[in-house]
Protein backbone atom coordinates (compact mmCIF):
# COMPACT_ATOMS: atom_id res chain seq x y z
CA UNK A 1 0.00 0.00 0.00
CA UNK A 2 1.62 3.58 -1.12
CA UNK A 3 1.91 5.74 2.18
CA UNK A 4 0.27 9.31 1.41
CA UNK A 5 2.82 11.73 1.08
CA UNK A 6 1.95 14.92 3.47
CA UNK A 7 3.32 18.61 3.31
CA UNK A 8 4.28 19.13 7.10
CA UNK A 9 5.41 22.76 8.31
CA UNK A 10 8.44 21.66 11.15
CA UNK A 11 10.06 24.90 13.57
CA UNK A 12 12.72 24.85 15.45
CA UNK A 13 13.94 26.03 18.71
CA UNK A 14 16.96 26.80 20.68
CA UNK A 15 19.45 23.88 20.36
CA UNK A 16 17.12 22.02 18.04
CA UNK A 17 17.46 24.89 15.59
CA UNK A 18 20.49 26.07 15.64
CA UNK A 19 21.65 22.33 14.33
CA UNK A 20 18.96 22.52 11.62
CA UNK A 21 20.82 25.85 10.55
CA UNK A 22 17.02 26.82 9.94
CA UNK A 23 13.74 28.25 12.47
CA UNK A 24 10.96 26.64 10.06
CA UNK A 25 11.04 23.95 6.97
CA UNK A 26 8.11 22.77 5.06
CA UNK A 27 9.13 18.81 4.69
CA UNK A 28 7.36 16.36 2.19
CA UNK A 29 7.01 12.78 4.18
CA UNK A 30 5.68 9.76 4.70
CA UNK A 31 5.21 9.58 8.11
CA UNK A 32 2.48 9.40 9.62
CA UNK A 33 2.97 10.29 13.02
CA UNK A 34 5.43 13.11 14.97
CA UNK A 35 7.32 9.86 16.25
CA UNK A 36 7.90 8.70 12.57
CA UNK A 37 8.89 12.04 11.14
CA UNK A 38 11.40 12.51 14.27
CA UNK A 39 13.37 9.66 13.04
CA UNK A 40 12.96 11.10 9.60
CA UNK A 41 14.61 14.86 10.70
CA UNK A 42 16.93 13.49 13.19
CA UNK A 43 18.23 11.48 10.48
CA UNK A 44 18.53 14.72 8.19
CA UNK A 45 19.72 16.93 10.75
CA UNK A 46 21.87 14.62 13.51
CA UNK A 47 19.79 15.64 16.18
CA UNK A 48 21.54 14.57 19.38
CA UNK A 49 18.27 13.92 21.38
CA UNK A 50 16.34 10.81 21.46
CA UNK A 51 12.53 11.19 21.28
CA UNK A 52 11.95 10.02 24.72
CA UNK A 53 13.76 12.96 26.05
CA UNK A 54 11.39 15.00 24.26
CA UNK A 55 7.35 16.25 24.32
CA UNK A 56 6.19 17.08 20.92
CA UNK A 57 3.43 19.92 19.93
CA UNK A 58 1.09 19.65 16.96
CA UNK A 59 -0.74 22.59 15.48
CA UNK A 60 0.55 24.78 19.10
CA UNK A 61 -1.02 22.42 21.41
CA UNK A 62 1.23 19.29 23.32
CA UNK A 63 0.51 15.93 21.18
CA UNK A 64 0.42 12.17 21.45
CA UNK A 65 3.75 10.71 19.66
CA UNK A 66 1.17 8.80 17.82
CA UNK A 67 -1.50 11.45 16.96
CA UNK A 68 -1.70 10.70 12.95
CA UNK A 69 -0.65 13.97 11.25
CA UNK A 70 -2.80 15.90 8.53
CA UNK A 71 -1.74 17.59 5.26
CA UNK A 72 -0.93 21.04 6.90
CA UNK A 73 0.14 20.26 10.71
CA UNK A 74 2.57 22.74 12.34
CA UNK A 75 4.93 20.30 14.14
CA UNK A 76 7.41 21.58 16.79
CA UNK A 77 9.68 19.01 18.75
CA UNK A 78 10.62 20.57 22.36
CA UNK A 79 13.70 19.43 24.04
CA UNK A 80 14.08 19.51 27.82
CA UNK A 81 12.77 23.13 29.12
CA UNK A 82 15.19 25.45 31.22
CA UNK A 83 12.69 28.48 31.95
CA UNK A 84 13.28 30.05 35.16
CA UNK B 1 -2.24 35.84 34.17
CA UNK B 2 0.86 35.03 33.02
CA UNK B 3 3.02 36.90 30.10
CA UNK B 4 6.46 36.97 28.16
CA UNK B 5 8.33 40.04 28.19
CA UNK B 6 10.86 41.13 26.18
CA UNK B 7 11.72 43.72 28.04
CA UNK B 8 13.26 44.29 31.76
CA UNK B 9 10.76 42.58 34.33
CA UNK B 10 8.97 45.44 36.73
CA UNK B 11 9.70 43.49 39.96
CA UNK B 12 8.07 46.94 41.94
CA UNK B 13 4.98 47.16 39.65
CA UNK B 14 4.20 43.64 40.05
CA UNK B 15 4.46 43.53 43.86
CA UNK B 16 2.10 46.60 43.62
CA UNK B 17 -0.13 44.92 41.77
CA UNK B 18 -0.69 41.77 43.97
CA UNK B 19 -2.04 43.64 46.95
CA UNK B 20 -5.23 45.36 45.11
CA UNK B 21 -7.79 43.42 47.21
CA UNK B 22 -8.74 44.56 50.46
CA UNK B 23 -9.05 40.95 51.89
CA UNK B 24 -5.36 40.40 51.02
CA UNK B 25 -2.98 39.80 53.92
CA UNK B 26 -0.17 37.59 52.74
CA UNK B 27 1.78 38.43 49.64
CA UNK B 28 4.42 35.56 48.74
CA UNK B 29 7.11 36.49 45.73
CA UNK B 30 9.80 34.60 43.74
CA UNK B 31 12.58 36.12 41.50
CA UNK B 32 14.62 33.89 39.45
CA UNK B 33 17.41 35.89 38.93
CA UNK B 34 20.86 35.41 36.60
CA UNK B 35 23.50 33.79 38.48
CA UNK B 36 27.22 34.23 38.00
CA UNK B 37 27.67 30.50 37.77
CA UNK B 38 26.40 27.27 36.79
CA UNK B 39 27.13 23.48 37.11
CA UNK B 40 30.95 25.03 38.43
CA UNK B 41 31.27 27.71 35.42
CA UNK B 42 30.91 31.20 34.74
CA UNK B 43 28.16 32.91 33.46
CA UNK B 44 28.21 35.98 31.77
CA UNK B 45 25.11 36.24 30.19
CA UNK B 46 22.09 34.22 29.09
CA UNK B 47 19.38 33.71 26.51
CA UNK B 48 16.02 33.04 26.58
CA UNK B 49 13.97 31.69 24.01
CA UNK B 50 10.36 30.72 24.69
CA UNK B 51 7.93 28.81 22.19
CA UNK B 52 5.78 31.68 22.29
CA UNK B 53 2.19 30.31 21.72
CA UNK B 54 2.91 27.32 23.60
CA UNK B 55 4.65 28.94 26.66
CA UNK B 56 1.91 31.73 27.27
CA UNK B 57 -1.12 28.76 27.01
CA UNK B 58 0.69 26.27 29.52
CA UNK B 59 1.71 29.42 31.77
CA UNK B 60 -1.28 30.61 32.17
CA UNK B 61 -2.74 27.15 32.54
CA UNK B 62 -0.08 26.35 35.28
CA UNK B 63 -1.66 29.87 36.85
CA UNK B 64 -4.87 28.49 36.66
CA UNK B 65 -4.47 25.67 38.48
CA UNK B 66 -2.74 27.64 41.39
CA UNK B 67 -5.65 29.46 41.43
CA UNK B 68 -7.82 26.26 41.98
CA UNK B 69 -5.49 24.24 44.02
CA UNK B 70 -4.41 26.80 46.68
CA UNK B 71 -7.19 29.57 48.82
CA UNK B 72 -5.45 32.37 46.82
CA UNK B 73 -6.98 35.82 45.64
CA UNK B 74 -4.35 36.89 43.09
CA UNK B 75 -1.49 34.67 41.09
CA UNK B 76 0.63 37.04 38.30
CA UNK B 77 3.83 35.29 36.65
CA UNK B 78 6.03 36.82 34.01
CA UNK B 79 8.90 35.54 32.40
CA UNK B 80 11.65 37.28 30.06
CA UNK B 81 13.18 36.65 26.76
CA UNK B 82 15.98 37.57 25.05
CA UNK B 83 19.40 38.72 26.78
CA UNK B 84 19.97 39.01 30.06
CA UNK B 85 23.15 40.30 32.15
CA UNK B 86 23.85 38.96 35.31
CA UNK B 87 21.55 39.99 38.20
CA UNK B 88 18.58 40.64 36.04
CA UNK B 89 15.81 39.31 36.83
CA UNK B 90 14.47 36.03 34.52
CA UNK B 91 11.21 35.11 36.13
CA UNK B 92 8.85 36.61 38.27
CA UNK B 93 5.94 35.00 40.34
CA UNK B 94 3.27 36.68 42.91
CA UNK B 95 0.91 35.25 44.84
CA UNK B 96 -1.52 36.53 47.00
CA UNK B 97 -4.03 35.61 49.86
CA UNK B 98 -6.16 35.93 53.08
CA UNK B 99 -3.63 33.43 54.40
CA UNK B 100 -0.14 33.16 54.34
CA UNK B 101 0.36 29.61 53.83
CA UNK B 102 -1.74 29.34 50.45
CA UNK B 103 0.39 32.41 48.84
CA UNK B 104 3.82 30.59 50.14
CA UNK B 105 2.22 27.42 48.42
CA UNK B 106 1.04 28.79 44.81
CA UNK B 107 3.98 30.71 44.89
CA UNK B 108 6.43 27.53 45.33
CA UNK B 109 3.84 25.19 42.30
CA UNK B 110 3.95 28.40 39.85
CA UNK B 111 7.87 28.41 39.38
CA UNK B 112 8.48 24.25 40.10
CA UNK B 113 5.72 23.76 37.49
CA UNK B 114 7.08 26.17 34.95
CA UNK B 115 10.26 24.82 35.32
CA UNK B 116 9.56 21.57 33.80
CA UNK B 117 6.45 22.28 31.72
CA UNK B 118 6.64 25.82 29.97
CA UNK B 119 9.03 25.41 26.72
CA UNK B 120 11.06 27.93 27.16
CA UNK B 121 15.17 27.36 26.54
CA UNK B 122 18.28 29.07 28.03
CA UNK B 123 21.63 29.87 26.42
CA UNK B 124 24.68 30.08 28.44
CA UNK B 125 27.23 32.38 27.82
CA UNK B 126 30.58 31.60 29.60
CA UNK B 127 32.81 34.15 30.76
CA UNK B 128 35.51 31.61 28.73
CA UNK B 129 33.92 32.32 25.79
CA UNK B 130 31.83 29.26 24.90
CA UNK B 131 28.14 29.35 24.80
CA UNK B 132 25.89 25.99 25.30
CA UNK B 133 21.78 25.75 25.38
CA UNK B 134 21.25 24.48 28.86
CA UNK B 135 20.62 20.64 28.80
CA UNK B 136 20.70 19.22 31.87
CA UNK B 137 21.99 15.80 31.61
CA UNK B 138 19.91 14.11 34.35
CA UNK B 139 16.42 15.20 33.11
CA UNK B 140 17.27 14.07 29.11
CA UNK B 141 18.22 10.56 30.66
CA UNK B 142 15.41 10.50 33.28
CA UNK B 143 12.75 11.60 30.31
CA UNK B 144 11.03 15.00 29.47
CA UNK B 145 8.61 15.15 32.54
CA UNK B 146 12.00 15.07 34.96
CA UNK B 147 13.53 18.32 36.15
CA UNK B 148 14.31 18.90 39.99
CA UNK B 149 15.80 21.58 41.45
CA UNK B 150 19.74 20.53 41.09
CA UNK B 151 19.32 21.83 38.01
CA UNK B 152 20.40 25.54 35.94
CA UNK B 153 19.24 28.79 37.92
CA UNK B 154 16.88 28.89 40.91
CA UNK C 1 19.00 41.66 59.78
CA UNK C 2 15.59 43.02 61.46
CA UNK C 3 14.20 46.56 61.99
CA UNK C 4 11.60 47.43 63.61
CA UNK C 5 9.98 50.59 61.58
CA UNK C 6 7.55 53.61 62.39
CA UNK C 7 7.55 54.92 58.68
CA UNK C 8 5.90 52.75 56.40
CA UNK C 9 7.80 49.50 54.49
CA UNK C 10 9.41 50.54 51.56
CA UNK C 11 9.50 47.17 49.90
CA UNK C 12 10.22 48.15 47.04
CA UNK C 13 13.98 49.18 48.36
CA UNK C 14 14.19 46.06 50.36
CA UNK C 15 13.40 43.62 47.34
CA UNK C 16 16.34 45.29 45.12
CA UNK C 17 19.09 45.16 48.31
CA UNK C 18 18.17 41.37 48.31
CA UNK C 19 19.44 40.63 44.65
CA UNK C 20 23.22 42.88 45.09
CA UNK C 21 25.24 39.14 45.46
CA UNK C 22 25.88 38.10 41.70
CA UNK C 23 25.87 34.39 43.18
CA UNK C 24 22.21 34.97 43.94
CA UNK C 25 19.82 32.69 41.92
CA UNK C 26 16.34 33.35 43.55
CA UNK C 27 14.79 35.61 45.78
CA UNK C 28 11.90 35.02 48.17
CA UNK C 29 9.68 37.93 49.55
CA UNK C 30 6.54 37.82 51.94
CA UNK C 31 4.64 41.05 52.91
CA UNK C 32 1.97 40.95 56.05
CA UNK C 33 -0.54 42.96 54.63
CA UNK C 34 -3.38 44.62 57.23
CA UNK C 35 -6.32 42.93 55.58
CA UNK C 36 -10.05 44.23 55.92
CA UNK C 37 -11.12 41.22 58.42
CA UNK C 38 -10.27 39.35 60.82
CA UNK C 39 -12.31 36.01 62.68
CA UNK C 40 -15.79 37.66 61.55
CA UNK C 41 -15.25 41.32 62.02
CA UNK C 42 -14.64 44.18 59.53
CA UNK C 43 -11.26 45.85 60.50
CA UNK C 44 -10.76 49.42 59.88
CA UNK C 45 -7.22 49.86 60.99
CA UNK C 46 -4.06 48.15 63.45
CA UNK C 47 -1.93 49.60 65.82
CA UNK C 48 1.33 47.66 66.45
CA UNK C 49 3.20 47.74 69.66
CA UNK C 50 6.57 46.49 70.18
CA UNK C 51 8.45 46.16 73.39
CA UNK C 52 11.67 47.06 71.20
CA UNK C 53 14.52 46.00 72.74
CA UNK C 54 13.44 42.76 73.14
CA UNK C 55 11.36 42.26 69.65
CA UNK C 56 14.59 43.52 67.80
CA UNK C 57 16.64 41.05 69.49
CA UNK C 58 14.18 38.67 68.68
CA UNK C 59 14.09 39.13 65.42
CA UNK C 60 17.31 39.42 64.71
CA UNK C 61 18.03 36.30 66.70
CA UNK C 62 16.01 34.33 64.01
CA UNK C 63 17.53 35.92 61.26
CA UNK C 64 20.58 34.52 62.47
CA UNK C 65 18.83 31.14 62.96
CA UNK C 66 17.65 31.17 58.99
CA UNK C 67 21.10 32.17 57.83
CA UNK C 68 22.49 29.09 59.58
CA UNK C 69 19.89 26.50 58.96
CA UNK C 70 19.59 27.03 55.11
CA UNK C 71 21.65 27.60 52.57
CA UNK C 72 21.09 30.96 51.78
CA UNK C 73 23.12 34.21 50.88
CA UNK C 74 20.93 36.85 52.68
CA UNK C 75 17.80 37.40 55.14
CA UNK C 76 16.29 40.41 55.65
CA UNK C 77 13.21 41.32 57.55
CA UNK C 78 11.38 44.43 58.78
CA UNK C 79 8.22 44.81 61.36
CA UNK C 80 6.04 48.17 61.14
CA UNK C 81 4.84 50.00 64.23
CA UNK C 82 2.16 52.65 65.09
CA UNK C 83 -1.16 52.90 63.44
CA UNK C 84 -1.67 50.92 59.84
CA UNK C 85 -4.64 51.70 57.25
CA UNK C 86 -5.96 48.41 55.20
CA UNK C 87 -3.64 47.59 52.79
CA UNK C 88 -0.12 48.94 54.31
CA UNK C 89 2.22 46.08 55.27
CA UNK C 90 2.83 45.48 58.56
CA UNK C 91 6.00 42.73 58.07
CA UNK C 92 8.36 42.03 55.32
CA UNK C 93 10.67 39.37 55.33
CA UNK C 94 13.13 38.75 52.06
CA UNK C 95 15.53 35.58 51.77
CA UNK C 96 18.21 35.34 48.60
CA UNK C 97 20.12 32.00 47.58
CA UNK C 98 21.77 30.67 44.53
CA UNK C 99 18.46 27.93 45.00
CA UNK C 100 15.49 28.62 45.19
CA UNK C 101 14.17 25.97 47.63
CA UNK C 102 16.67 27.23 50.04
CA UNK C 103 14.49 30.91 50.01
CA UNK C 104 11.63 29.74 50.19
CA UNK C 105 12.21 28.00 53.21
CA UNK C 106 14.54 30.82 54.92
CA UNK C 107 11.31 33.34 53.81
CA UNK C 108 8.54 31.09 55.62
CA UNK C 109 11.11 30.02 58.54
CA UNK C 110 11.56 34.00 59.37
CA UNK C 111 7.66 34.50 59.10
CA UNK C 112 6.61 31.66 61.05
CA UNK C 113 8.93 32.06 64.19
CA UNK C 114 8.21 36.10 64.11
CA UNK C 115 4.96 35.52 64.29
CA UNK C 116 5.03 33.44 67.69
CA UNK C 117 8.32 34.79 69.31
CA UNK C 118 8.58 38.46 68.81
CA UNK C 119 7.04 40.68 71.52
CA UNK C 120 4.96 42.80 68.93
CA UNK C 121 1.12 42.95 69.38
CA UNK C 122 -2.11 44.30 67.46
CA UNK C 123 -4.77 46.35 68.47
CA UNK C 124 -7.58 46.06 65.77
CA UNK C 125 -10.20 49.06 65.35
CA UNK C 126 -13.46 47.95 63.90
CA UNK C 127 -15.12 49.08 61.31
CA UNK C 128 -18.18 49.36 64.26
CA UNK C 129 -16.09 50.97 66.72
CA UNK C 130 -15.02 48.83 68.44
CA UNK C 131 -11.17 47.81 69.73
CA UNK C 132 -9.24 45.05 70.82
CA UNK C 133 -5.80 43.72 71.62
CA UNK C 134 -5.69 40.65 69.53
CA UNK C 135 -5.12 37.88 71.91
CA UNK C 136 -6.25 34.42 70.61
CA UNK C 137 -8.06 32.35 72.49
CA UNK C 138 -6.68 29.46 71.06
CA UNK C 139 -3.17 30.53 71.52
CA UNK C 140 -3.87 31.13 75.41
CA UNK C 141 -5.47 28.04 76.32
CA UNK C 142 -2.55 26.20 74.74
CA UNK C 143 0.42 28.29 76.34
CA UNK C 144 2.34 30.95 75.11
CA UNK C 145 4.46 29.01 72.73
CA UNK C 146 1.58 27.83 70.74
CA UNK C 147 0.42 30.50 68.20
CA UNK C 148 -0.33 28.23 64.70
CA UNK C 149 -1.45 29.63 61.60
CA UNK C 150 -4.82 29.74 62.04
CA UNK C 151 -4.52 33.28 63.69
CA UNK C 152 -5.33 36.99 62.83
CA UNK C 153 -3.49 38.12 60.23
CA UNK C 154 -1.76 36.31 57.48
CA UNK D 1 12.43 34.48 108.14
CA UNK D 2 11.88 38.16 107.19
CA UNK D 3 11.64 38.49 103.35
CA UNK D 4 13.82 40.94 101.23
CA UNK D 5 11.93 43.61 99.96
CA UNK D 6 12.94 44.76 96.82
CA UNK D 7 12.22 47.42 94.22
CA UNK D 8 11.45 45.89 91.11
CA UNK D 9 10.72 48.10 87.91
CA UNK D 10 7.39 46.70 86.06
CA UNK D 11 7.00 47.97 82.60
CA UNK D 12 3.34 46.86 80.36
CA UNK D 13 2.65 46.68 76.73
CA UNK D 14 -0.29 46.07 75.04
CA UNK D 15 -3.75 44.94 76.79
CA UNK D 16 -1.57 44.76 79.96
CA UNK D 17 -0.58 48.81 79.82
CA UNK D 18 -3.98 49.73 78.99
CA UNK D 19 -5.32 47.42 82.08
CA UNK D 20 -2.61 48.57 84.36
CA UNK D 21 -3.26 52.36 83.73
CA UNK D 22 0.36 52.79 82.84
CA UNK D 23 3.67 52.25 80.85
CA UNK D 24 5.48 51.12 84.23
CA UNK D 25 5.58 51.62 87.65
CA UNK D 26 8.41 50.62 90.17
CA UNK D 27 6.99 48.35 92.85
CA UNK D 28 8.07 47.58 96.66
CA UNK D 29 7.45 43.89 96.54
CA UNK D 30 8.97 40.96 98.81
CA UNK D 31 8.16 38.77 95.83
CA UNK D 32 11.24 36.63 94.81
CA UNK D 33 10.73 35.33 91.72
CA UNK D 34 8.60 36.99 88.36
CA UNK D 35 6.19 34.13 89.39
CA UNK D 36 5.56 35.53 92.45
CA UNK D 37 5.73 38.82 91.81
CA UNK D 38 3.30 38.67 88.66
CA UNK D 39 0.76 36.92 91.19
CA UNK D 40 0.87 40.20 93.14
CA UNK D 41 0.50 42.69 90.15
CA UNK D 42 -2.61 40.38 89.00
CA UNK D 43 -4.18 40.59 92.13
CA UNK D 44 -3.38 44.46 92.22
CA UNK D 45 -4.70 45.57 88.22
CA UNK D 46 -6.84 42.48 87.69
CA UNK D 47 -5.17 41.10 85.14
CA UNK D 48 -6.64 38.30 82.41
CA UNK D 49 -3.85 36.19 81.93
CA UNK D 50 -3.27 33.28 83.99
CA UNK D 51 0.44 32.88 84.27
CA UNK D 52 0.73 30.01 81.88
CA UNK D 53 -0.14 32.01 79.54
CA UNK D 54 2.25 34.52 79.07
CA UNK D 55 6.09 34.79 78.98
CA UNK D 56 8.58 36.86 80.91
CA UNK D 57 11.57 38.94 80.62
CA UNK D 58 14.32 40.02 82.98
CA UNK D 59 16.41 42.81 82.19
CA UNK D 60 15.13 42.92 78.11
CA UNK D 61 16.21 39.24 77.79
CA UNK D 62 13.59 36.11 78.09
CA UNK D 63 13.62 34.90 81.70
CA UNK D 64 12.61 32.07 83.39
CA UNK D 65 9.66 32.71 85.90
CA UNK D 66 11.91 30.92 88.94
CA UNK D 67 15.09 33.67 88.30
CA UNK D 68 15.19 35.19 91.85
CA UNK D 69 15.05 38.80 91.90
CA UNK D 70 17.47 41.49 92.12
CA UNK D 71 16.82 44.93 93.62
CA UNK D 72 16.58 47.22 89.96
CA UNK D 73 15.36 44.47 88.10
CA UNK D 74 13.48 45.63 85.26
CA UNK D 75 10.25 43.01 84.54
CA UNK D 76 8.40 42.68 81.46
CA UNK D 77 4.92 39.83 81.27
CA UNK D 78 4.84 39.60 77.34
CA UNK D 79 1.06 38.46 76.29
CA UNK D 80 0.71 36.15 73.46
CA UNK D 81 2.09 38.02 70.83
CA UNK D 82 0.34 39.32 67.78
CA UNK D 83 3.16 40.62 65.42
CA UNK D 84 2.82 40.33 61.50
Amino acid sequence: MKKTVLEIEVRYFAGMRERAGRDSEVVETAAGTPAELYAELRARHGFALEQAHLRVAVNDAFAKWETPLSPGDSVVYIPPVAGG
Amino acid sequence: MFRLRPERLDCSALAQGLGGDPRVGGCVTFAGVVRNHNNGRAVERLEYEAYEVLAVAEGRRIVEEALEKFDVLCVECEHRVGLLEIGETAVWVGAAAAHRRAAFEACQYVIDELKVRVPIWKKEYYTDGGAEWVLCAHCSAAGPHSHPEHVHSA
